[in-house]
């Protein structure tokens, strides 16, 4: 199983601090179209925004493969410093 | 030396850790971020900073890495407060030293220019009197990190 | 604001009097020059600065002055140290307030390379456990300051 | 009259810290060919090295003409910061 961890404005928007579902095998990308698919307001803010996924606390390009139980982060670009 | 915290830092004591100890440093930069009182059009009078915190010290932790590799630095510090933040606080020290200032004001530059771009903070502002409202990202912040790629 | 003194500065001090009553600055870029342990090949353990104390000052504001036309800053502070020094004591202290942090840091530099180009200082290093030895302008330096003209 | 002050290695050098002579009139350029001649020594470290001038506190080029009462400043490269 894998924990997905939303912050920021996307975690107040989804109204959601995280979801574990099993997201192994998928890629980055995969993931975010299958999220999406929950309802108008998470295909809005997964998918038409511009949002950054970390895997294992890295950064993870679209086609990244997802791991058993890695740990899945999704924010909007930074804003820190 | 890496730290996430909500207490404020003394400039003095980031210098003296600094070089604790440090004969052959002889340019020491120092960055220091501020709240301000106008952002983006709006008004500041608070700020919350929200952190990954899993992800912060990791990150700030490779960037030091990366630094110290492109550089031929002594020394580097990062500290970044998180939680509740007034106008004039202090929110982010980026310190370097090395023997010559050249590599220790590029080294700076590149530190707090990837920190703003990728190490996973959100300021929320308290605005106008009352509004709360994040902050957006900056596409000035974007550049001036792809530029050190 | 422009000193030259004998006397050590305190980092933190500096940072309020340079900040005092501004919410506007996003951005202090601080620079330290520091007595280190090598110097054009020799090992040095004391320092002893000479300055013509009529144009140190005048030369100085100047410089602060031109930093402010060419930068939007807040403010702008320049603290140099004269007479007896030892090994890590600060000798320079170049503070630079801002609303952005690329102006406070390409200010910072400028402010540097011309003091070391121009502000009238000499440096006699004591070295090599005895031998007195006035120090060599530096050709890289001269480099560093034209670049800006 | 004019009071000529001289700064590190070319105070040590000359063994003198001041000089006061009537330079008004006279050229940067023609003051140091001036003083040059007093000696040897003073050739070498006059006019030899390289020697920065300044005139009431300001850096001056070769061919600043002095005025009355200035005051005049000789030094080698600087080394602070």
């Amino acid at each position: 199983m894998n924990k997905i961890l939303f912050f920021a404005q996307l975690r107040e928007r989804l109204q959601c601090d995280e979801v574990t579902l099993d997201a192994a095998g998928l890629q980055v990308s995969e993931l975010r179209q299958q999220l999406a698919q929950r309802n108008e307001r998470w295909r809005k803010w997964i998918l038409e925004k511009d949002v950054l996924v970390a895997v294992n606390q890295s950064l993870a390009p679209a086609e990244f493969y997802i791991g058993s139980g890695d740990e899945i982060a999704m924010f909007p670009p930074v804003t820190g410093g | 030396m890496i730290r996430v915290q909500e207490q404020d830092f003394d400039i003095n004591q980031e210098y003296q850790a600094l070089l604790n100890n440090d004969s052959s440093s002889g340019a020491v930069v120092l960055f220091v971020g501020r709240v301000r009182d106008l952002n983006q059009g709006h008004q500041v009078s608070q700020l919350f900073l929200e952190h990954y915190s899993q992800m912060t010290e990791k990150y700030l932790a490779q960037l030091e890495q990366q630094a110290m590799e492109l550089w031929p630095l002594e020394n580097v510090s990062i500290i970044h407060r998180v939680g509740e933040l007034k106008l004039e606080d202090k929110i982010v020290l980026v310190a370097v030293s090395s023997t010559h200032r050249e590599s220790a004001f590029e080294a700076a530059q590149y530190l707090i220019d990837l920190l703003k771009a990728n190490a996973p903070f959100w300021k929320k502002e308290l605005v106008d009197g009352g509004k709360n409202r994040w902050v957006n990202a900056n596409h000035k912040d974007k550049i001036a990190a792809a530029q050190w790629s």
